[in-house]
C-alpha cells in the first residue's frame, strides 16, 4: 500500500518535471520559461521527494524515520529556496532589460 | 627525539601558519618565525643525514601505520643529501632576500614569507615521502605557493604565473593519472610496495603508459626543453625573492622526483631493459642542453640569461639520469645537488645586482666590479661552478656526466655538454666584460679614491658567500659525498 | 554502481563539458560549468563514492561556480571563442 | 565485432575519461580565453577523478560505510561487499587541490584583467608587443 | 724512492692565495706590496726547504680532499715539479719588484686587483707544478686561466677586450673541449689519474686511442702554444708588461709546457710513446711550430710581439726535447724551462723598462737606445744570448742537451731544425741590440743622455740577467733536478 | 520497485538531457541559468533515487540536502550578476570599476 | 597511447581487479575495529592517510593565502570614491576627496558604488536559511564518522553560508560578521590545530598523528581515541576550509578591495 502511494507520488512528480522540461524547451521567452520551470519544478521536487520519503519508511525503524524527516527537510528547504531563486532570476531578467514576449512580436518575425 | 624526521616537514608547516598568523597580530614576529621554522628543518635534516650515515636508511611511519596502509617518510641515501641541500638553500635564500620582500611587498610581507616557507615545506615533503600520492599533494602545495610567488613580480608576472599554473596543472594531472594507473594495476601507493609488485607486470602497456605519464608530468614541472615554455617567463618576471627561492629548488626537486620514480618505483632494469627509450631521451636532453645554451646566448638581460641556463642544466640532469649507467646517474644526482647551490648563488647575485641597477640589461652592468666587488666575486665563483672549473662543485658532476656519456657511447650528449660549457664561458665572460669595463667617467671616478662603492645589503652578501662556501665545500667533498651517499643509493 | 544511469550521465557529462568550453559567453560558461559539476556529483554518487559526491556537491555546485561568477563579475564576459 | 562492442561498453568509463581529458587538454591549449583555459583545466582534473572513481567501482558492492554501525557488535567485515575506499580518499584530496588551484587561477585572472583589460591571450600578446 | 707525507706542498700553494684578501682590502700601496713580498718570500722559503730532500731522491706528498671517488686533491713534489716551482717562485719575487716599478711608474689603475690576481696566478702555477694527478693539474690549470684573464685585460679598452676574448677562447676552449674528455677517457680506461713515473696508460689503450689522446692533450693544453693553438699569445701582449713577463716567461706558457711534459711522462710514459712512435709525431709538430714562429718573429716590429713569437718557438724547444724521448733530450727540455724563463723574463723586463722610460714599443724606433739606457740594453743583449743559446747565457746548457738528445735519438732532422731555429733566433734578437748600441738614432730624443727606468724596474732585470749568466756557469740545482726527474721518468 | 526507481532515474536523466539543451544553447545567459537550475532540482531527486537503488538512503540524503543549499547559492550568485551589471549580451561592455595595480 | 593502455585495464567494476585485492580490503576490514569509525573513507582520510589530509588542508590554506596575497589591496590612504546612503532620505552621497573624514553617524550607511536593488524577498529568505545552513554544516562536520561528510564538506558549506550573506546583503555585511582579521587567523589556525593534534600525539609518545597514543591521556580505548582524534582533526580542517573559502570569495568578488562585491 505504502509502495503504491509512493510510486504514484513519484510518478506525479515525474510528470510535473516532464511538464517543466517541456515548458523550458518550448516556451517562447525567458519569463514564460521561468514560469514553467519555477512552479513545476518545485512541485515536482515536492511530490517526488515525498514519495521517496514514504517509500523509505517501508521497513519501519527510527532510523528510517529520521532519514525520511531529513528528506522532508530537504523538501522544505527547496520550498523556501526555489521560489527565492526564481524571484532572483526574474529580477535579474528585468534588470537585464529583457522585455516580455508578446503575440505581436512573434507575428512580426 | 626519535621524531625528528617528522619535524623536518612539520616545523616549516607550523612556521608558515604561525607566520601568516603573526601577519595579523604582530608583523615583526613573522620573519623570525619563518627563519626559525626553516632552521629547525635544516637541523633535523642534518640529524637525518647523520643517522643515515650511521645506521643506513630508515622509515618513519606517519600515524604509526605500517607502510602499505599508512604513509611513510622514506629516508635513505638518495634523499638525505637533497634534504640537507634543499633546506639549507631555502634558509639561505629566505634570509638573503629579506630586504627585497620588505621593500616590495610591504604590508603583505608576512604572507610572502608564509608562502615561501610553505613552498619549501612542499619541496621537503616531496623529497622525504615514500608515498606516490602524498608526493602529488606536496607537489601541489609547492606549486600553488609557487604560482603566487611568481605572480609577485613585475607587471607581466601574473601572465607568466597563469601560464605556469596551466602548464603546471597539466603536469601534475599527468603525474596523478600515472599514479592512478599504477594503483589500478597493483593496488598500492607506497613506492617500495609498488616496486615489489610491479616486476611481473613489466610487459603491460598500462605500466608503460603509467611510466610515460608520470615522466611527462615530471618533465613538464622540471621544464625539460620542449616542455619548458612556462619557465622563462615565470622566473624572469617574478620578484627577486621568489626567483631566488624557486629557481634553485623547484626544477631540482622535480629532477629528484624523476630519479626517485626511476630508481625506487620502477627499476633501472625495467627502464633500460624493457624499454628502449634512453636513446630518445638522451637525444632530447642533448637538444635541451644545446638549445638552452643557445637561447641563453641570445639574451641581453642577466636574469633572462640565468633562466635559460637553468633550462640547459635540466637537460644535463635528465640526460645523465637516462644514460643508463651508474656513472651517469651519479652525475645526475650530484649535479642536481650542485645545481641547487650554483643557481642559488647565481640568482642571489643577480638579485644583489638588481638592487643597484635598474633593469639588469647588460649595458647597465658597466663598472660593477668596482662598485660591488664582493657580490661580483661571488658571481664569478658561481659562474665558475656553472662553467665547470674545479674545485667548484659544478666540475665534478660534469665529470661524472661526461664519464657516463663516454661509457654509454653517447657522444652527442658529451658534445652537447662540452658545447654548453663553452657557451657558458662565453655567457659569463660577456657579463664580466661589461662589468669590468667601465665608461670613461666611471674609470676616472674609480681611480680617484673609489667613491662609488655601493655593496648590496650585508645579509645578502653574507648569504651569497655562504652559498659560495657551499659550492666550494661540496666541490672539495665530492668524493665522500659520492662514496657515502650516492653510490649506496644506487646499489 | 548502476551502469545504466552511469552511461547516461557520463554522456551528459561529456556534452556538458563540450558545451562549457564552446559557449561564447563566459557567464554562460560558468553556469554550464556549474551544471557540469551537478552531473559529476551524480556520477560519483552512482559509482558509490558518496564522500566524493558530497565534496563535489559542495565544491563544484556551490563554491567553484560562485568563484567563477565572481571572477567573471570582476573581469569581463567577453570571449572570442 | 562483438568483442569490440563488448570492450567498448565494458570500459565505457575509461573511454569517457580519455575523451574528457582530451577535451580539457584541447581547451587549455587551443582556447584563446584564459577563463576558458581554466575551465578546461578543471575538466582535465575531473577526468582524472573520474578515472580514479572508476577504479574503485566494484560490481555488486555498496558504498564504503560499514553497515552495522552504531553499536551493532563487531562481526567481521566482508571486504567484497564494499567498494574500494582508497580512491575516494585520494579524490577528496584531488578535488580540494582542484578548487585551490581554481581559486588561485581566478585570482590571477582578475589581476591580469586589471592590467590588460582583456582576457584573450592573443590580445594580451599584442599589447605586450606594442609596449616593447 | 722515499715518500714523505707533509703539508709543505700545500702550504707552498696556499701561501700566496692566503694573502689575496689582504691585498684586496689593503688601502695603502706599501702595505699591499709588503704583503706581496712576504708571501713571495714565504713561498720561496717553503719551496727551497723541500729542495735538499728532493735532491736526495725523496718525494713529498700531501692529500687534501677526496674530490672524486678514488681521486684526491693531492700534491706530490718530485724533481720535475720542484724544478718548475723553484723557477716560478723565484721569479715571482723578482716580477713583484718589477711590477712595483712598472705600475707606479705608469700610475696604473686598479693596482689592488692586479696584485691580487697576480698572487692567485702564482698559487695556481705552484699548484700545477706540485699536482699529483691529472685532475689536480687540470684544476690549477683552469684557475690559472681565469686568474690571468683580468691581468690580460687590465687596460680595459677595446683592444684588451678582444684579446681577452681570444685568450679565453683558446685557453678555456682547449681545456674544456679537448683536455676534459681526454682526461675522462683516461680515467675510464685506466681507472686512475695519479701520475706514475712511467705513465699509467700503458697496457690500457691501443695505438689509435693513444694517438687521439695525445693530440687532445697536446692541443688542449693551449698554453703550450703549439700551432695552431698559439694565436692567443701574441694577442695577450696587450697586457701590462709585468703580466706579459709572467705570462710568457713563467706562469702561463710554462705551465702549458710543463703540463704537456708532465702528461707525456706521467700519463703516457716514455716507453708507451716510444712504442707507438708518437714521440716523432709530437717532435714534428713542435718543429713546425718552432720554425714557423721564428719566421713570423722576424717580421714583427713590435718588440713585445716579437718576443711573443719567440716564446712560441722556445716553448716548442721544450716540447721537442721531451718528445725526443731520450734522457738527454728530456733533460734539455726540462732545463730549458728554467733557462728560457730567466732569459725571457729579462727580455720582457727590458721591453717594459723601455716603455716606462721612453714610451717606445716598436723596434724600429729603438735605434740608439743603448746610449740612453745602457744597463737595460746590456741586459737585453745578455738575455738574448741566453735565449739564442750562446754562451755565456744559461740557455746554452739546455740547448746543448737538446742537441745531444737529438743525436742520441738519431734524429738528425731535429738537430738541423734546432740549429736553423737558433740561427733565426739570433737573426731576430741580435739586430735589436746592435741597433740600440751602434745605429744612429733617428730622432734627437735619444741623445738626451742617460735616463734609465725607475730603480724598481732596473734592479729586477739586472738580477735576472745575472742569474741567467750564473746559471751558465753553475746550473745547479736545475740540472740536477732535471737529471733526477729524467732518471725517474725513464726508469733509469 | 527497484525497476520502477531505475526507470524513474532514467526518465529524470532524459529530462536533464532536455534541460541541458536549454542550458547549453539558451539564447541568453538567463535561459541557460533556468536550464541549469532545472537540472539542479532534478539532481536532488535523482540523488535520493540513487540512494534507494543502493538501499542506503540515509547516506545520500545528506548530499541531497547540501546540494539543494548550494545550488541555491550558485543560482543566486548568477542572478546577482545581473543586479549589478546591466546588459544581457557580452558584447555591450558594462561599466567596469577600474582597479589599478602597482 | 592512453586508449592502447586502456585495453589492458581490468573491466569496469570487476571485483577481482588488483586494486581491490591488495591494500583496500585491509582498510575495510580493519578500519571499524581500529578507529571505531564506520565511514571507512573518513577513517582513511583522517587517520591512515592523515598526513595527506594535513597537507590537503595546507593546500587550501596556501590557496587562501595566495588569493589574499595576489589580490588584496590596501588603500587606506586612497580609498577611492566612497558612497553613502542617507537613511532618512535615501539620498546617495558620493565622496571623492580621499582625505575627507566621514562623521560616524547611524544615519549614513556606506554602500556600493553602483546602485543595487535591495530585494526583500532574497534577504528574508537568506536570513532564514543562513543559520540553518550553518547548523547543518556543523552537523556534517560532526557526523562525518557515520555518514558522508566531514571537515572539508562541512567547512565548505559553512563558508558558503557566509557567501550567501554576502550575496543577499552585500560584502560589507559579510565582512562585518567575519572580520578579515578573524578569517585571516582562522585559516592558518585550522592547519595549526591539525598539526597540533599531531604534535600532541608525539608528546603522548606515539608517532606524528598517531591518535592512538592519546588514549593514555584521556583514559579511553585506543579506538575511541582514534575516533576522537579524527573528530578533532576534522574540526581543524573545517575551520581552515571555511575561512579560506570566505577569503577567496571576498578577494575575488571585490578584486581585493573588500568594499563592494558581487
Amino acid at each position: 500500500m505504502l509502495h503504491i502511494i509512493a510510486m504514484l507520488s513519484i510518478a506525479c512528480g515525474l510528470i510535473f518535471f516532464a511538464g517543466a522540461t517541456v515548458g523550458i524547451l518550448r516556451f517562447p521567452d525567458f519569463y514564460t520559461r521561468l514560469h514553467a520551470a519555477g512552479k513545476l519544478d518545485t512541485l515536482g521536487v515536492l511530490l517526488a521527494m515525498a514519495g521517496l520519503a514514504l517509500y523509505n519508511l517501508h521497513p519501519f525503524s527510527i532510523e528510517a524515520l529520521l532519514t525520511s524527516l531529513k528528506i522532508l527537510l530537504a523538501v522544505a528547504f527547496t520550498f523556501i529556496a526555489s521560489p527565492t531563486a526564481t524571484h532572483a532570476i526574474v529580477d535579474a531578467g528585468v534588470r537585464a532589460g529583457l522585455r516580455p514576449w508578446t503575440k505581436q512580436e512573434d507575428d512580426q518575425q | 627525539m626519535s621524531n625528528y624526521p617528522a619535524f623536518l616537514i612539520i616545523a616549516p608547516l607550523f612556521a608558515a601558519c604561525l607566520t601568516a598568523t603573526a601577519g595579523w597580530i604582530r608583523r615583526s614576529l613573522s620573519f623570525p618565525l619563518a627563519v626559525s621554522g626553516l632552521t629547525v628543518s635544516f637541523l633535523s635534516s642534518l640529524g637525518i643525514a647523520a643517522r643515515v650515515l650511521a645506521s643506513g636508511k630508515f622509515q618513519y611511519s606517519m600515524g604509526g601505520w605500517a607502510p602499505p596502509l599508512g604513509i611513510v617518510l622514506e629516508l635513505d641515501y638518495l634523499n638525505t643529501p637533497f634534504l640537507v641541500v634543499v633546506s639549507g638553500a631555502a634558509l639561505v635564500s629566505l634570509i638573503a632576500t629579506r630586504q627585497f620582500v620588505e621593500k616590495e611587498q610591504e604590508a603583505k610581507a608576512p604572507a610572502f614569507y608564509a608562502l615561501m616557507v610553505l613552498a619549501v615545506t612542499g619541496m621537503l615533503g616531496m623529497v622525504a615521502t615514500g608515498d606516490a600520492f602524498n608526493l602529488y599533494v606536496l607537489l601541489e602545495i609547492s606549486s600553488i605557493t609557487g604560482y603566487a610567488l611568481v605572480a609577485s613580480g613585475d607587471r607581466l608576472a601574473p601572465l607568466a604565473s597563469l601560464r605556469y599554473l596551466l602548464l603546471g596543472t597539466i603536469g601534475a594531472s599527468f603525474y596523478l593519472l600515472g599514479v592512478g594507473l599504477l594503483y589500478m594495476l597493483t593496488g598500492t601507493l607506497n613506492m617500495a610496495d609498488l616496486s615489489r609488485l610491479l616486476p611481473p607486470l613489466y610487459g603491460s602497456n598500462a605500466v608503460l603508459a603509467a611510466f610515460l605519464l608520470i615522466l611527462c608530468g615530471i618533465w613538464l614541472k622540471a621544464a625539460l626543453f620542449p616542455l619548458h615554455a612556462w619557465l622563462p617567463g615565470a622566473y624572469s618576471h617574478s620578484s627577486h625573492a621568489s626567483a631566488c627561492l624557486l629557481a634553485p629548488l623547484m626544477t631540482k626537486v622535480m629532477i629528484y622526483v624523476m630519479l626517485r620514480v626511476m630508481l625506487s618505483v620502477f627499476t633501472p632494469a625495467y627502464i633500460f631493459d624493457h624499454l628502449s627509450l634512453e636513446g630518445f631521451v638522451v637525444t632530447l636532453a642533448s637538444v635541451a642542453v644545446a638549445a638552452g645554451s643557445v637561447m641563453a646566448l641570445a639574451q641581453r638581460n642577466l636574469r633572462r640569461m640565468a633562466v635559460y641556463i637553468v633550462i640547459a642544466e635540466v637537460g644535463y640532469m635528465v640526460g645523465g639520469a637516462w644514460l643508463g649507467n651508474q656513472t651517469g646517474i651519479t652525475g645526475a644526482v650530484l649535479h642536481a645537488l650542485n645545481d641547487v647551490l650554483m643557481t642559488l648563488c647565481l640568482f642571489l647575485a643577480i638579485a644583489a645586482v638588481a638592487g643597484r641597477t635598474e633593469t639588469l640589461d647588460f649595458k647597465d652592468l658597466n663598472g660593477l666590479f668596482g662598485k660591488m666587488p664582493f657580490t661580483m666575486g661571488a658571481l664569478v665563483l658561481g659562474a665558475m661552478s656553472i662553467i665547470g672549473v674545479p674545485p667548484a662543485c659544478g666540475f665534478f658532476s660534469k665529470w661524472f656526466l661526461l664519464q657516463g656519456a663516454i661509457e654509454a657511447g653517447r657522444f652527442d650528449f658529451m658534445a652537447a655538454l662540452l658545447f654548453s660549457s663553452l657557451i657558458n664561458v662565453v655567457l659569463f665572460f660577456r657579463v664580466f666584460e661589461y662589468a669590468l669595463y667601465s665608461d670613461g667617467h666611471m674609470h676616472k671616478q674609480e681611480e680617484h679614491g673609489q667613491t662609488g662603492i655601493q655593496e648590496a645589503p650585508l645579509s645578502l652578501v653574507i648569504s651569497l658567500w655562504v652559498a659560495v662556501a657551499g659550492i666550494l665545500a661540496v666541490g672539495f667533498c665530492s668524493g665522500p659525498i659520492v662514496r657515502m651517499f650516492i653510490q649506496p643509493a644506487l646499489l | 554502481m548502476i551502469w545504466q544511469l552511469d552511461l547516461a550521465i557520463l554522456t551528459l557529462v561529456a556534452i556538458c563539458a563540450v558545451a562549457a568550453i564552446t559557449v561564447r559567453d563566459l557567464l554562460g560558461a560558468a553556469v554550464l560549468f556549474g551544471a557540469y559539476s551537478f552531473m559529476l556529483c551524480l556520477l560519483w554518487a552512482i559509482m558509490g563514492a558518496v564522500d566524493v559526491a558530497f565534496t563535489e556537491a559542495s565544491v563544484g555546485a556551490g563554491v567553484s561556480t560562485v568563484f567563477f561568477i565572481a571572477a567573471v563579475f570582476r573581469t569581463t564576459r567577453r570571449t572570442k571563442d | 565485432m562483438d568483442a569490440i562492442i563488448e570492450i567498448a561498453i565494458a570500459k565505457y568509463n575509461y573511454w569517457m575519461y580519455i575523451s574528457l581529458m582530451m577535451i580539457g587538454l584541447y581547451a587549455i591549449i587551443a582556447k584563446n580565453n584564459f577563463v576558458k583555459k581554466i575551465i578546461g583545466m578543471n575538466i582535465l582534473q575531473t577526468a582524472i577523478i573520474l578515472f580514479y572513481i572508476s577504479i574503485s567501482a566494484k560490481r555488486g558492492a555498496t558504498i564504503p560505510i560499514i553497515r552495522h554501525a552504531e553499536g551493532h557488535g563487531h562481526e567481521a567485515v566482508n571486504a567484497m561487499e564494499y567498494m574500494n575506499p582508497l580512491p575516494h580518499v585520494l579524490m577528496l584530496t584531488a578535488i580540494v587541490v582542484a578548487v585551490a588551484t581554481l581559486g588561485v587561477a581566478l585570482a590571477l585572472t582578475v589581476r591580469l584583467y586589471a592590467r590588460f583589460e582583456t582576457l584573450e591571450e592573443d590580445e594580451i600578446n599584442d599589447q605586450i608587443r606594442e609596449a616593447q | 724512492m722515499h715518500e714523505i707525507y707533509s703539508i709543505r706542498p700545500f702550504l707552498a700553494v696556499i701561501a700566496s692565495l692566503a694573502v689575496t684578501p689582504i691585498l684586496l682590502s689593503a688601502r695603502s700601496p706599501n702595505v699591499r706590496e709588503g704583503w706581496t713580498f712576504a708571501a713571495g718570500a714565504l713561498k720561496l722559503g717553503i719551496v727551497v726547504s723541500m729542495l735538499p730532500a728532493v735532491l736526495g731522491g725523496s718525494v713529498f706528498s700531501f692529500r687534501l680532499a677526496e674530490i672524486l671517488p678514488g681521486i684526491h686533491l693531492a700534491f706530490r713534489v718530485d724533481a720535475m715539479g720542484l724544478l718548475f716551482a723553484l723557477v716560478a717562485s723565484t721569479l715571482w719575487i723578482v716580477t713583484s719588484a718589477y711590477s712595483i716599478g712598472y705600475m707606479r711608474g705608469l700610475n696604473e689603475h686598479s693596482q689592488s686587483r692586479y696584485y691580487c690576481f697576480f698572487a692567485v696566478a702564482l698559487s695556481a702555477t705552484i699548484g700545477a707544478a706540485f699536482a699529483a694527478n691529472l685532475v689536480t693539474l687540470y684544476m690549477f690549470y683552469e684557475i690559472l686561466s681565469f686568474a690571468t684573464y683580468p691581468l690580460v685585460t687590465h687596460h680595459q679598452d677595446e683592444e684588451a677586450k678582444i684579446s681577452g676574448r681570444k685568450y679565453l677562447f683558446f685557453i678555456v676552449g682547449g681545456s674544456v673541449a679537448l683536455v676534459l674528455p681526454a682526461m675522462i677517457i683516461c680515467y675510464i680506461k685506466a681507472e686512475t689519474l695519479d701520475f706514475a713515473p712511467q705513465g699509467f696508460l700503458s697496457g690500457h689503450v691501443g695505438p689509435g686511442l693513444t694517438t687521439v689522446l695525445l693530440l687532445l692533450f697536446v692541443f688542449g693544453m693551449a698554453k703550450a702554444a703549439l700551432m695552431p693553438m698559439h694565436a692567443w699569445l701574441p694577442a695577450a701582449m696587450v697586457a701590462p708588461t709585468p703580466v706579459s713577463a709572467l705570462l710568457h716567461a713563467v706562469a702561463v706558457v710554462k705551465v702549458g709546457a710543463f703540463s704537456v711534459a708532465r702528461i707525456l711522462t706521467g700519463v703516457f710514459g716514455v716507453d708507451l710513446l716510444a712504442e707507438y712512435g708518437l714521440g716523432t709525431l709530437l717532435a714534428v709538430l713542435a718543429s713546425i711550430t718552432m720554425l714557423t714562429a721564428s719566421f713570423i718573429a722576424l717580421s714583427q716590429d713590435g718588440l713585445k710581439r716579437r718576443l711573443a713569437f719567440s716564446t712560441i718557438a722556445q716553448l716548442s724547444y721544450i716540447l721537442l726535447g721531451v718528445a725526443l724521448l731520450t734522457p738527454k733530450g728530456i733533460t734539455g727540455g726540462l732545463v730549458h724551462i728554467a733557462m728560457h724563463a730567466f732569459g725571457k723574463i729579462t727580455l720582457f723586463f727590458c721591453a717594459g723598462a723601455i716603455f716606462v722610460a721612453t714610451g717606445i714599443k716598436n723596434i724600429s724606433e729603438m735605434k740608439g737606445l743603448g746610449r740612453r739606457m745602457p744597463i737595460t740594453m746590456g741586459a737585453f743583449f745578455v738575455a738574448s744570448l741566453s735565449v739564442i743559446g750562446l754562451p755565456p747565457g744559461g740557455g746554452f746548457i739546455s740547448k746543448w742537451f737538446l742537441v745531444l738528445g737529438a743525436l742520441e735519438a738519431h734524429e738528425l732532422v731535429f738537430l738541423v731544425v734546432l740549429l736553423i731555429s737558433s740561427f733565426l733566433n739570433a737573426a731576430y734578437f741580435l739586430p735589436i741590440a746592435y741597433n740600440a748600441f751602434f745605429a744612429k738614432p733617428e730622432n734627437a730624443d735619444m741623445d738626451a743622455g742617460f735616463q734609465e727606468a725607475p730603480a724598481w724596474c732596473v734592479a729586477p732585470l739586472v738580477a735576472t740577467t745575472l742569474a741567467s749568466l750564473w746559471l751558465f756557469f753553475n746550473p745547479w740545482p736545475f740540472l740536477d733536478l732535471a737529471r733526477l726527474a729524467v732518471a725517474q721518468v725513464t726508469g733509469g | 520497485m527497484h525497476g520502477f526507481l531505475l526507470g524513474a532515474g532514467l526518465f529524470l536523466t532524459l529530462l536533464m538531457a532536455m534541460s541541458l539543451y536549454r542550458a547549453a544553447l539558451g539564447p541568453t545567459v538567463l535561459d541557460q541559468l533556468i536550464g541549469a537550475n532545472a537540472i539542479g532540482s532534478k539532481t536532488v531527486v535523482l540523488l535520493i533515487i540513487i540512494g534507494h537503488l543502493f538501499a542506503r538512503v540515509d547516506m545520500f540524503v545528506d548530499i541531497a540536502l547540501a546540494y539543494a543549499m548550494l545550488n541555491f547559492i550558485a543560482v543566486l550568485a548568477a542572478s546577482r550578476y545581473f543586479h549589478k551589471r546591466k546588459g544581457l549580451d557580452s558584447v555591450d561592455e558594462e561599466i567596469t570599476p577600474h582597479i589599478h595595480w602597482d | 597511447m592512453l586508449i592502447h593502455a586502456a585495453l589492458e585495464f581490468p573491466v569496469w567494476g570487476d571485483p577481482n581487479a588488483p586494486a581491490h585485492l591488495h591494500v583496500a580490503p585491509e582498510y575495510l576490514e580493519r578500519a571499524y575495529e581500529e578507529t571505531a569509525t564506520p565511514n571507512v573513507v573518513t577513517a582513511i582520510l583522517a587517520d591512515y592517510r592523515g598526513y595527506d589530509t594535513m597537507f590537503e588542508t595546507a593546500v587550501i590554506f596556501s590557496a587562501g593565502l595566495a588569493c589574499f596575497f595576489l589580490l588584496r589591496t590596501r588603500s587606506r590612504k586612497d580609498p577611492g570614491d566612497r558612497f553613502f546612503r542617507h537613511l532618512a532620505t535615501d539620498m546617495v552621497i558620493r565622496i571623492q576627496n580621499p582625505s575627507m573624514k566621514i562623521p560616524d553617524t547611524p544615519y549614513l550607511q556606506p554602500m556600493d558604488s553602483f546602485w543595487t536593488p535591495r530585494s526583500t524577498i532574497v534577504r528574508a529568505a537568506s536570513r532564514v536559511l543562513a543559520p540553518f545552513i550553518q547548523l547543518y554544516a556543523l552537523y556534517v562536520v560532526a557526523h562525518g564518522h557515520y555518514s558522508p561528510g566531514g571537515g572539508f564538506q562541512g567547512g565548505v558549506i559553512l563558508g558558503a553560508s557566509f557567501i550567501l550573506i554576502a550575496l543577499s546583503h552585500d560584502l560589507r555585511t559579510c565582512m562585518r560578521q567575519t572580520p578579515e582579521k578573524l578569517i585571516g587567523v582562522l585559516s592558518p589556525a585550522g592547519v595549526l590545530f591539525y598539526a597540533g593534534v599531531g604534535i600532541l600525539c608525539v608528546l603522548a609518545g606515539g608517532n606524528f598523528l598517531d591518535y592512538g597514543a592519546l588514549a593514555g591521556w584521556f583514559g579511553m580505548a585506543r579506538e575511541a581515541a582514534r575516533s576522537l582524534g579524527i573528530l578533532l582533526v576534522e574540526m581543524g580542517v573545517a575551520a581552515c576550509v571555511m575561512a579560506t573559502m570566505v577569503i577567496i570569495y571576498a578577494n575575488l568578488s571585490s578584486a581585493g578591495g573588500h568594499r563592494q562585491g558581487l
